[in-house]
């Protein structure tokens, strides 16, 4: 049987509920937080996508100096298929132009390349020559210069 | 058959993976970025995300999937209904780059997805099919037509589908007109506006049958399906086998169409033939070639895996039993509890999935990709889960799928489930073999009670 | 029958209570404090709390359950299996509040319920028992009888159960220290010291016979269970129906055996009459007088709902079937999905379930009162699911069930399903026909393995 | 499958993450809190008993004068069966002695009368004569004397 959504004063409930539960989480650590009233329920959930890229971004954030961070672009695959290394190949902590070509996806013989967005330096590799990429997969991290 | 790349999602994806592990195959799942966390994904062996939500652009993402399957290892795949699963060049894709295709051969889905060749090959067959014409040519042509077989006719586009370039008319008076604003809009919806005349069935049943067949010569007719229960949208609801109230001799005429039709097209893998059955009498409507929705049904009265069997036929082996194997046993339910709210003409909804309460006991089988805090999204079917209820006969199968019913909980979004129990308890339905024009006017009459009660 | 109150918790209340709407028959839960929320307690049409959390003071606390019945109107009881369903003394209480048992006669409970007796009804009507004593008098009558059958021997107390009052004797020596010791237990555990000796079968198979019979002479033999699969406490774990390896000449002999059992009984309702299988021979060792857990994989490969036909035979009409239109399909496999370590000597889990994900699909049936939330309280039996497979042979329902065991997803407390699916995935299991001792056997080679994996 | 229990560090979690929350749930109205962490979760579950009773518990406490709450004793139903009042009637608002009979619950033929625990007057009075009672219902609410 289904549920029926009552009209509550939702406004009146956010700021009395809501509000400190929502600072308290943007303070915690925590990636989900749910609450459920009898009458309403919320969620809070932390964009993060949990996958070897977003962990390698973060071991590399913390090796960093302790200067102001910079943004950090990251190029991801937009075709499913076999990664490839551009020669000359780019090294971990090389300036790189906008449009450099650091690699290319193989998917179907056709040769899907890889490019900076804005220049920077390459801060994170998160890909190898020949490994298997996703749509959307993580390929490099590129510190931007500012 | 190493390993198969199952392109789809939802609850057919689950389907296939649970097909393919009971015969020991491991899975590739494909994704797009807004079934990240579904069921399965999780459920298969691998899985690749091949794109952004919009369905186009990754369940229908020809190279991003073909790709997924090389560098995974997969030498086959499985299309599951919808998306790709009747689309020929895609077949041809796949046989190209040394893939199974799990299906029948580009060639018959080419054939059986044009309306006109389809009906062709079946005529030949001795299939009856609707009293219609060729392409008419000229006004002269369908009056002639309209004239010897009576009015009301149907107006249809050859290319045509979902209702588009299609028209009744019910007079003479109304046939030019209508004959001109239906090759209009085939000709805009699908480049094509060639048309075709039909008798027009008023109120037919939908009744279908399963086929199966393999490289070998084997042909396996597995009963039929009634699928009457529509929404006004000619989305099918609630489906049963076998069909109520049809006679013996229609049956066995029925199946012995069917078998015919099956040689006539060489088909090979699981297909079904869709009729409209009009008293003692039924015609060709088309055939669909691929595993459909309601499938789950005639394997429950068989007690055949009719995905396994797609498997088996897609190895090049022959099917697991013969005809005179199959007798079918007791009567079958299927209800398609989806994300829609019948109170507002079917509209679909989407949201999180705050409580999942599945039914279970005897008699009972469920299929889902739901669970609880799963994700409904916006951009694809708004089929949540299929019940299925099997018992000694039809009353019993009614009586399991009402109890079903009433012990599923889904909160989160509105379903279908409290509609269904309405007709699945109303007195027409219980007296079976009701016509495609039920639940219209099903709808019709619960709203009157509804304006009645509110006064 | 207008009201039928369910006497029992988890998912056997549950399963009763899907029994009675299917027939359209409306249902009284009854609850502990414990399981207020409990989904035995949603789903039935009324509730009353009948006691705090220990069975003694709630499940079988006959007043209030009998009160209960009288205040909402309910004129019959299911006792459902544990608790009070083999209490001959609550049978007659029902009968004398003029509530319908749904069950066998008090006289039939308490027959069965005393070994001594129920082995004496079964001599006379031919059914095979292990070569035993009477009640022994005095150790040279012990002796005469070991001498004779030769060792091991077992001595069991007439009053016995739970193994209390029960030796293994393997030579001469042993027997009078075991005899004083096992009376001495039998005095303090039941207040009835009289033992009886029985020759020991080593390892045998555990075959049991689902039966059926009306008040109007109908009798349904509806094939064997093997469960062998028990844990050391031999508590059953996994149970298929039909039993594996079993000649056509066993089988043909053992219902023969089973109708004449009922006959001899003058049994009414569901019953099992439960045997050792020793090669082609087989001894009956007792008939249990209630549904039992694992009545599901009858049901499964009969098509046949052995619940509603209890509510049928306790109100007086026939059975739904006969014999002859009873024909066994395939094959079905139950695994009892249990809140408890396997590592661990099985010791029972409580907590509360943070995620259930069941599994589903073709050949799947599943009988739970879990839900996402609920509470497993320690104060019950450990079972949290049944899940049930059904194929078309051994193979493929062994395979549905590795499957469908591998989709399931219990958080909150461990279970018994990774352990469950080692033993499927096992050779010897596979080959079928093990004996009791098996999963014992299992255990010290899986601790063997492990122990060698962790040097 | 099954989850694994890993071994945490519990007691830093809980000082960090839960005191505060456990704070703020218990200064809120939540009935139930629930908290998802990718390493661990827990759950706030405040004891209520949703039913008949207490609402009218809480309306009688609503309704009361506004002064120092008085204990108020629920009498429950120890066994199931029908409520009969006893004459002569107890009345709300009535001072009632420590063991008096209000009444008595009949089961199976047999009288089980209730009684009064502590002395007081009577609050609340959740049964009618000839009502089916299950075990642990609030028949009365006595507020004790002070």
């Amino acid at each position: 049987m289904q549920s029926e959504n009552d009209e509550i004063d939702v406004q009146g409930e956010i700021e009395r509920l809501v509000r400190p539960l929502l600072q308290a989480f943007d303070d915690s650590d925590l990636t989900r937080l749910s609450v459920d009233e009898e009458e309403f329920g919320l969620e809070f959930v932390r964009r993060l996508r949990p996958s070897r890229a977003t962990e390698h971004v973060a071991a590399a954030a913390e090796q960093a100096p302790a200067l102001a961070p910079r943004p950090v672009d990251v190029v991801a695959a937009d075709v499913v298929g076999v990664f490839r290394v551009s020669r000359p190949q780019a090294a971990l902590g090389q300036p790189v132009a906008a449009a450099r070509e650091l690699g290319y996806v193989e998917a179907l013989g056709i040769r899907n390349p890889v490019r900076v967005g804005r220049a920077g330096t390459i801060a994170e590799v998160f890909v190898g020559d020949g490994d298997p990429v996703e749509y959307g997969q993580p390929l490099f991290g590129i510190e931007v210069d500012v | 058959m190493k390993k198969v790349l199952i392109a789809n999602r939802g609850e057919i994806a689950l389907r296939v993976n649970r097909a393919c592990h009971d015969l020991g195959i491991p899975t590739v799942a494909v994704f797009s970025e807004a079934d990240r966390d579904s069921l399965h994904v999780k459920r298969a062996d691998e899985a690749f995300c091949v794109g952004p939500a919009p369905s186009a652009r990754s369940y229908l993402n020809i190279p991003n999937i073909i790709s997924a399957a090389l560098i995974s290892g997969a030498d086959a795949i499985h299309p599951g209904y919808g998306f790709l699963a009747e689309n020929a060049r895609f077949a041809e894709i796949c046989r190209d780059h040394g893939i199974t295709f799990i299906g029948p051969s580009p060639d018959a889905i080419r054939a059986m997805g044009d309306k006109a060749t389809a009906k062709r090959i079946m005529v030949e067959a001795g299939v009856p099919v609707t009293p219609g014409t060729d392409i008419v040519e000229n006004l002269e042509q369908a009056r002639a037509f309209a004239a010897e077989a009576g009015y009301p006719v149907l107006i249809k586009a050859t290319a045509g589908g979902g209702g588009k370039g299609m028209r009744a008319v019910h007079a003479p008076e109304e046939l030019e007109q209508a004959l001109n604003s239906a090759s209009n809009e085939a000709q805009a919806a699908f480049g094509d506006g060639r048309v075709y005349l039909e008798k027009l069935i008023s109120n037919p049943r939908h009744i279908e049958v399963q086929v199966l067949a393999d490289t070998h010569g084997g042909i396996l007719i597995l009963g039929e399906r009634d699928c009457s229960i529509q929404k006004p949208s000619h989305q099918k609801l609630i489906e049963e086998a076998p069909g109520p109230r049809l006679s013996a001799a229609f049956r066995s005429s029925l199946y012995g169409v069917a078998r015919e039709a099956v040689k006539a097209v060489g088909y090979v893998n699981a297909g079904t033939l869709e009729f409209l059955g009009d008293g003692e009498r039924f015609y060709f409507m088309e055939m669909n070639t691929r595993i459909q929705v309601e499938h789950p049904v005639t394997e429950e009265i068989f007690s055949i895996d009719l995905v396994t069997e797609q498997l088996r036929v897609a190895r090049g082996e022959a099917l697991s039993r013969t005809q005179d194997d199959l007798h079918a046993q007791g009567h079958a339910i299927e209800v398609r509890v989806n994300a829609e709210d019948p109170a507002s003409n079917f509209a679909p909804a989407a949201g999180t999935l705050e409580t999942v309460q599945l039914p279970g006991g005897p008699g009972i089988r469920v299929d889902t990709h739901l669970y609880e805090g799963s994700v409904v999204p916006p951009y694809y079917d708004s089929m949540l889960a299929k019940i299925v209820a099997h018992g000694a006969d039809r009353q019993e199968a009614i009586s399991r799928m009402v109890r079903a019913l009433r012990e599923t909980v889904i909160e989160g979004v509105r379903t279908t489930v409290p509609f269904c129990i309405d007709v699945l308890t109303d007195p027409e339905y219980l007296a079976g073999g009701v016509d495609i024009g039920y639940l219209p006017r099903f709808l019709v009459r619960d709203a009157r009670v509804e304006a009645a009660a509110a006064r």
